[in-house]
């Protein structure tokens, strides 16, 4: 038997539905030296805005409980550096490439994703849901009306789908992809983070340099599996699933959920190797039980 | 390389009050390390994520082995300082840079303070030239001091003391009228300020060794940053990745603020 | 040196700030048979309705990374019974009383806040937030300005302090803090359990009946210190904190966050004596940190 | 009573596939625990928060153990499987209520299915009268032949036939032409409905021990119910917690559906 792994999104073709989530993998060069990027889907960057940005100060990170907190602050060389160094790289691997654009006005994601429109990359991702930034970001991801307009602009511009990805720090999800629907999103990705705060209670002061920080890792991954059933129900986009990913029984949770594919964050830092095996387990699961195309499985839970 | 690797303890005691020797049958790894560079540890309990980022203490690449010497510092370190000979641990390594070994310098001081300590005794092992040691202690619960003196002369200092200088790892250089032509250190963060100060007042060439809180330990997350003198490479912001550009670098690189 | 560990909510004075997360320690008999329940500030009692409530089909719980997922569905004996049985029982330990009120309209929790107003009980907390009923409940904690109206109704039959508890399923919880305080609440209290969802892969299926839970226990204490920390600043009511809380170290982020009280739940289920445990580790805390009173401590975290 | 102990296990081994016995120190529980009863066990792995209720198979009140047989069913089980004698896991107990020992029966049966036969090892150890004893396995992989055997008749049966008869426990039951007054069972909740229709066709009394997912095993929760055919004093509302008002009940008590 023949089991087929490719999921499309938005026209683009991806031989298995594990990526990366943004972030969490730079560019791809780490993991490379672990494996070929070639075992995965696509490899979505860590979030570049038009100019370079120097992030937040340090700790930016802290262990919780089956997860983790961090205040990168979303440091980053620009997309200047980015198409000159980062692409190229990520062409010489068999493998898409998404580029996770970050802004703090409209007119920035729309500077960056213009930049992008004659590169060869696959799909931009838009991160409107940055808790980890003063300006910007999440404002967008958390009123339907700002996300909305930043959709539409942002489409103007871009010459690959747009994939909008939402905060789940929401009273309600669906009304957050109704609004990116409308605004003409040709995918949607979630969750970011949840905000979150660590205090060190020895020093009495905050665990990260930033206070809060965004809650990723497998503490997460039942919100996650939530807001991607909820969102997936609610608009008629394909969805990506991320959120607390670290093997192919996780990724089946939010497949079977809704999702049409799916990113491997935090897992990362736990095992360099977590997106790769993550690819091959949800291959072991249709072997198992014998399921000729992935696509048969998306949202495919009973009710 | 990097390389993952189900890591076998071959011996692990504990050299001082809450001080742990581990030995890990690592094959990969202790083959291509060098001083200076680290392993991530990672918990069984997986409630913990993150790694655990140790330095190697010593290199045995004939074994295949590598020695870390750790402090409980928490929950994760508590977890492995639990296990024994034969227990397993997931590890990635070698990562960093570690100490650059072929400049040839005639006399070097190697200083080590608190937990800054055992990265000192696998460089003495394998660094040329003449090794000045000092190493701080907290107290009377001094550790790795055969294995220190094995390489170089070593001066002690201690806050309380009890052993050697009283004082920091300076006032035993001063002390002893210590000089060098430079420096490799590493120890908390005061201590590598000062050491930097005294480095560029003496003209010494000055190597520190740096330590942040990981989450990926590759140079994948930006979480590790140190403020860097020039636009970095990576991100062209002036941040350097502790884990990936260092954890050593010239101390000319960095501002320690 | 004497350490002082009782504090003050309202006009009432618990003995120490631990208490007991509704739903999680029914009305005490159960774990008093591990220990006397005046170690504890005050018992929390599990939701109790104008009539009796049957809850949700079973499978209710399911376990998630560092917490669990769950539905009960308010299963409860109504208020005479209650009356009639647990608040004699509780009566008999040196700890106070709080009665967690739920309901499916205004009227119902009007009736239970009435019911229990000549009754030896010491608070109330009022249950807007529970994600697993379908009809009320959640609904009220959602929106500030029906959070606000439920508020002001109950305040009119309430002859003890009101806490409201608050939902962390929003956008932002500083509004619904505020909302509360505007409606005449006396005390807040939160979190209360994140919306989520599990699948089990190999049946295809939602691990608990009622397909979606409220995710609880340590995954979830980032998110909860957080909103403790967001409200205690919002608002002038003292707030009562709790997620995920399993030792005196965890609580000891909420006071500094700005709890002037703490509640244990989950951690029940993985050690019975886990609330008794948490007063215990404050009263350690101060004394290694030569703290006299509790109440220095409370958002007494570094900015 | 109920206690939380830190017990010591004394004794683990794989009897069958997967399936492993395990002995505890555990001498508060052990000294008042009845057949029929479970204990909640702990994992170390903190990631995992909820007790793995698991039945008492064999108690030793002298030397204060109990002998817990389970099945590895998932990570929790198998975190268990991976301990040897001088672990120590974290139980609570002696939890739920028991199968009844004072009333007076000539001849009864003892019925259990897959993993529900352990508990059906203590039960006939304390059960006075005659005692037929009814195990259904998958295949030929037995487990716990010999402890059954030696305080009753034991009649087996295996779905692939292998062993006894070929098919369920009740095949097993009609094949032999068995027949009693009352009939204590645990396994799988079809065989517990086969088997309560058949004790009410036969005018047996019937005890059952039943299973549900349980978050604080000690009643508190109401996690665990199960449909009761009264109001239950509880929380009147026709549903009984399966951890305190069971795990054992009157089959005529409870709706299986
Ligand atoms: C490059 C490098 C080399 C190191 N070498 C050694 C060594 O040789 N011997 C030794 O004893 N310690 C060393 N450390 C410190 C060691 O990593 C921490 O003590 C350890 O991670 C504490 O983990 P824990 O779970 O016990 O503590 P917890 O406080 O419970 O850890 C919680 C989290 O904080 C992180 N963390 C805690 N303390 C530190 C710290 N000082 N530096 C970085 N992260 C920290 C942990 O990795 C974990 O993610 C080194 C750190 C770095 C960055
Ligand atoms: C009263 C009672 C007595 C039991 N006695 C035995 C016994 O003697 N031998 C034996 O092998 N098994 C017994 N079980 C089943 C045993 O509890 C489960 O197999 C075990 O909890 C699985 O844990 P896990 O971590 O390996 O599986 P996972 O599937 O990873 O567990 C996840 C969660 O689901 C719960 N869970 C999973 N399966 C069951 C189940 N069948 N019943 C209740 N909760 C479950 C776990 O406790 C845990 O909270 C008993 C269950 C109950 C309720
Ligand atoms: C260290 C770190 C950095 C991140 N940076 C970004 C980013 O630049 N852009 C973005 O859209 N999301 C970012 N995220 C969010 C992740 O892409 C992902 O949405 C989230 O972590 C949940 O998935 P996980 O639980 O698998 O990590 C970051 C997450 C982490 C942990
Ligand atoms: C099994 C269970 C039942 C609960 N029932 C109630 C309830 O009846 N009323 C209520 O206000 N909260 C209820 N809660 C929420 C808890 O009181 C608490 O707000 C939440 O679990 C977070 O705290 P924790 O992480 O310490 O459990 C319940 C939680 C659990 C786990
Ligand atoms: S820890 Fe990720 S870049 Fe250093
Ligand atoms: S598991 Fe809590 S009532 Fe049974």
């Amino acid at each position: 038997m023949e089991f087929r792994t490719s999921v499309n999104l938005a026209g683009v073709e991806l031989k298995n539905p594990v990526m990366t989530a943004s972030g969490t993998f730079g560019s791809g060069a780490e993991y490379s030296e672990f494996y070929d990027l070639g075992a995965l889907g696509a490899v979505v960057t860590k979030g570049v805005a038009n100019v370079p940005w120097p992030g937040n100060p340090t700790p930016r990170i802290a262990e919780t409980a089956s997860g983790m907190l961090n205040a990168i602050g979303l440091q980053n060389p620009g997309i200047d550096v980015f198409i000159e160094r980062d692409i190229p790289f990520l062409r010489r691997f068999d493998t898409k490439i998404i580029v996770n654009v970050c802004g703090k006005t409209i007119a920035d994601y729309c500077e960056v994703v213009e930049k992008l429109s004659d590169q060869p990359v696959d799909m931009l991702e838009i991160n409107v849901s940055c808790p980890n930034v003063k300006e910007g970001g999440i404002a967008f991801g958390q009123k339907p009306e700002a996300l909305e307009t930043v959709t539409r602009e942002v489409k103007k511009y871009a010459r690959q789908p747009v994939i909008m990805k939402l905060s789940p720090n929401v009273t309600d999800i669906t009304e957050m992809a109704r609004a990116a629907e409308a605004g003409g999103a040709d995918v949607l990705s979630l969750i970011n983070t949840l905000t979150g705060m660590k205090i060190d209670i020895h020093r009495r002061t905050f665990a990260i340099a930033n206070q809060t920080g965004g809650l990723s890792g497998p503490a997460v991954k039942p919100v996650a599996v939530r807001m991607v059933y909820q969102a997936a129900r609610a608009v008629s986009l394909p969805v990506i699933g991320m959120g607390g990913i670290c093997n192919g029984e996780d990724a089946m949770e939010f497949i079977l959920a809704g999702a049409a594919a799916v990113s491997v964050g935090t897992a990362n830092f736990n095992n360099p190797y977590a997106a790769k095996e993550t690819a091959e387990g949800i291959q072991a699961y249709m072997e198992k039980y014998q399921i000729g195309d992935i696509k048969d499985l998306i949202g495919a839970v009973h009710l | 390389m990097k390389y993952k690797e189900t890591a076998v303890i071959t011996e692990q005691r504990e050299i001082a009050p809450d001080i742990f020797s581990m030995w890990l049958q690592t094959d990969a790894i202790a083959k291509e390390a060098v001083p200076g560079q680290f392993i991530s540890l990672y918990s069984h309990d997986k409630s913990r994520m993150l790694p655990r980022p140790v330095s190697i203490c010593q290199i045995d690449g004939t074994k295949g082995r590598v020695r870390l010497v750790y402090r409980i510092a928490g929950k994760g370190t508590e977890e492995f300082s639990g296990y024994g000979k034969g227990d397993t641990l997931e590890v990635v390594g070698p990562l960093g840079n570690g100490f650059p070994l072929n400049r040839e310098y005639d006399r070097v001081f190697l200083v080590g303070g608190g937990i800054g300590i055992p990265p000192m005794a696998g460089l003495a092992e394998r660094l040329p030239g003449e090794k000045l040691i000092v190493a701080g202690y907290r107290n009377s619960e001094v550790f790795l001091k055969e294995e220190l003196e094995k390489n170089g002369k070593l001066y002690l200092a201690s806050e309380d003391g009890s052993v050697g200088t009283k004082g920091n790892v300076l006032d035993a250089v001063r002390e002893n009228h210590l000089t060098a032509q430079a420096l490799f250190a590493c120890g908390p963060a005061p201590m590598l300020r000062a050491l930097k100060a005294y480095a560029a007042e003496q003209g010494m060439d000055c190597y520190l060794s740096l330590e942040e809180r990981m989450a990926c330990g590759v140079g994948a997350c930006l979480a590790c940053v140190c403020r860097s003198m020039d636009v970095d490479a990576h991100t062209h912001v002036k941040n350097k990745r502790i884990c990936k550009d260092g954890p050593v670098f010239s101390a000319d690189e960095i501002d320690l603020g």
